[in-house]
């Protein structure tokens, strides 16, 4: 049965990224490519892989559309129809797969336990000794945040960049084209287009139950932030969902007021408090004696030291996803122009 | 006493499996949007309670009781909002049910009069 | 057996739907768009390598005899993710102001537009 | 043959056709329809998916889903509605102000 939910579900994951391409509007391939991240954070769970599944689908079916959906509103939605056939592009396409394909076959099969990657010393301390060692049931927070300790800092680093060059590139000020004020004047394009169906009571609905949901969505993310250790969950995750809250908040009540409750500024601020709280972390390890990231030397005792180092790592962590997601939003959708008299 | 919580498991995830594939059948063949919603928002709430309904009766008392106790008041809160506000936003753009018999009607979408 | 590797050819399938997006098309939200779709088949490939026949979720659990999968894979998807959705959006925001400064979101057309310049 | 199996063949079933829909749908609002049925349905097979594999205890991961699909339905709606996502849902200046 489990082979048959995979293949049924990988079938529909393959349908899905073929109307992502065919289709001409952009907003349907959005719409379609997040239907698709569902998909495949349910192939995720049926492959045993929990926090990835938690992952995507806070990222791929949730911030992802967003910033999307942002980009569309700026960019508009429609994609040229195309005059000439691409066959180059196919046929290199064709046989590139056609070689991986040719290659799989080389590969062991899919849940071989003889497999090298099974077999590895890696896997065998990761899976046997890190219980006893590290002392948390949850391995991949474990192995996320202790063992490959390095490799997430250099990560959430990342994450940090990223958001900084979203930011930089779109707080730029909004230099106009000139062809863009000659339609203006010439009265081609008005600059305020009137909607007016904007802020009809029927809104209500929306409004309330998101008034209620707003703060069980900042619990839970605490829970997902802290429960990280002993069930799927983690920084990177309860990051993303404490900012599809604020996304919320702002999507239904608008930037304007969010950013009276969260300035941009502060924004920052979490930004870069994230990052120094995990090098924080790396750099007192380093002053008690141990090697950079090693928590063992953080307490009297090691397994509590790893405790402690792995939960402030990962309220780093959580701390600079957070930031950064709400960065990257806040670039979008103040860029926008908009129209109707909704746009503040 | 477990044989009562099987069959109680049974019977309620089976009922919750005729109303998923309703949910299916009517978003595939039902004629327009409007109708389309009552699939997509309505039997998907109910099937979601009555399966949540036949998972806890295995679990008991449980924190999985509670976590499914959860995702059903989500779902309960946000599915009918979710389609709610898509209609409207539907009907406020001027998409026009498909109304048998009334092609051309004196139906109207929502103007800005009517909505002040 | 011929499932036995059924999740590496949708892997090399989604890969190549990507990459043909990709290229194919001239419209640059749709590159990226393509890329997301490169990039969740890396991820399905990394996933389904750590899977293990029998396996269960790498979190302890109280059955004595319980066989994990890999949790290697989970680690580096899991930061990959992550990190791909802020590239995503760098590369996004990239795109928002070309389309400020040349007026189109298509490679063609920006590049007929620089002819014209 | 467990009663989970047959649910979980039943949700994938609706899946495909709530797919469909989304790869037919005549308008922008099917599409968003659909996609907002195959969370809710996936919301639904993570839990029994759960049960069927004996792991019931990753019900999270229902919570961020149910979330997550409606998070993404409203931005879409106000992305319709206004072309942009900055402003509020409705016209908030007059009473927060």
């Amino acid at each position: 049965m489990e082979e048959f939910t995979d293949i049924f579900l990988m079938l529909l994951l393959v349908a899905g990224s073929l109307a992502v391409l065919y289709v001409r509007n952009l907003f349907v391939a959005t719409m379609l490519l997040s239907a698709v991240s569902f998909l495949m954070a349910l192939l995720f769970v049926t492959l045993d892989a929990v926090d990835v599944a938690f992952t995507e689908a806070a990222v791929g079916a949730g911030i992802s559309t967003v910033l999307y959906l942002g980009t569309l509103a700026l960019v508009g939605s429609t994609e040229r129809p195309r005059a000439k056939l691409s066959v180059i592009p196919l046929l290199l396409a064709l046989s590139i797969g056609g070689s991986l394909v040719y290659a799989t076959f080389e590969i062991p099969a899919i849940g071989a336990p003889d497999t090298p990657v099974q077999l590895s010393n890696l896997t065998q301390r990761f899976v046997e000794v890190s219980p006893v060692e590290i002392g948390i049931p949850n391995m991949v927070t474990s192995v996320l945040a202790s063992y490959r300790g390095f490799d997430t800092f250099g990560e959430t680093t990342v994450v940090f960049t990223a958001a900084i060059g979203v930011l930089l590139i779109l707080s730029q000020k909004h230099v106009r084209r000139r062809e863009e004020d000659e339609e203006e004047q010439n009265g081609l394009k008005p600059a305020t287009q009137s909607h007016g169906q904007v802020g009809s009571p029927h809104d209500l609905i929306p409004h309330v139950v998101s008034k209620v949901l707003i703060p069980f969505i900042f619990l839970f993310a605490f829970y997902v932030q802290f429960h990280g250790d002993f069930g799927p969950g983690g920084g990177f995750q309860a990051g993303v969902i404490m900012a599809a809250g604020f996304i919320l908040y702002s999507l239904i009540f608008g930037l304007h007021i969010t950013k009276k409750i969260l300035p941009l500024k502060v924004v920052e601020l979490f930004l870069a408090f994230g990052v120094l709280l995990y090098g924080g972390v790396g750099v007192v390890s380093m002053i008690k004696g141990g090697n950079f990231l090693d928590y063992n030397v953080l307490s009297a005792d090691p397994v509590a030291g790893q405790h402690l180092g792995i939960l402030l790592v990962e309220l780093g962590v959580g701390i600079t996803v957070t930031a950064a997601m709400l960065a990257i939003f806040y670039g979008f959708a103040g860029r926008a122009q908009g129209r109707g008299k909704d746009v503040n | 006493m477990d044989l009562i919580l099987d069959i109680g498991t049974w019977i309620s995830l089976l009922i919750g499996s005729f109303f998923l594939l309703v949910t299916g059948f009517g978003l595939l063949r039902f004629p327009d949007l409007y109708t389309r919603i009552h699939a997509g928002g309505m039997a998907d709430t109910l099937a979601t309670a009555i399966i949540c309904f036949g998972l806890a009766l295995q679990s008991g008392f449980t924190l999985i009781s509670v976590k499914l106790l959860f995702v059903v008041i989500f779902v309960f809160l946000t599915s009918p909002t979710a389609t709610y506000a898509l209609a409207q936003a539907a009907f406020v753009a001027g998409l026009k049910p498909k109304l048998d018999g009334f092609e051309g009607s004196s139906i109207k979408p929502a103007t800005k009069n009517d909505d002040d | 057996m011929f499932f036995d590797h059924f999740n590496y050819w949708i892997v090399v399938i989604l890969m190549m739907i990507g990459l043909y997006t990709v290229m194919s098309r001239s419209n640059l939200v749709k590159k990226m768009i393509g890329l997301s779709l490169f990039q969740i088949s890396v991820f399905l490939l990394y996933i389904s390598m750590g899977k293990i026949e029998g396996g269960t979720a790498p979190i302890v659990s109280n059955a004595p005899d319980a066989v994990y999968s890999n949790p290697l894979p989970h680690v580096l998807i899991l930061t990959a993710i992550v990190v791909g959705v802020a590239t995503t959006a760098l590369g996004l925001a990239l795109i928002v102001r070309i389309k400020e400064a040349f007026g189109s979101v298509d490679e063609e057309e920006i590049l007929s537009n620089e002819d014209n310049l | 043959m467990t009663i989970f199996t047959i649910t979980a063949f039943a949700i994938l079933v609706s899946v495909a056709m709530a797919l469909a829909r989304a790869i037919l749908g005549p308008t922008a609002y099917d599409r968003i329809l659909s996609a907002n049925a195959i969370g809710t349905k996936t919301v639904l097979l993570i839990a029994v998916v759960g049960f069927m594999n004996g792991r019931p205890d990753f019900l999270d991961l229902a919570l961020v889903y149910s979330l997550m699909n409606f998070i993404g339905t409203i931005a879409v709606l106000k992305y319709f509605k206004f072309g942009t996502l900055r402003g509020g849902l409705s016209d908030t200046r007059d009473k927060d102000v």
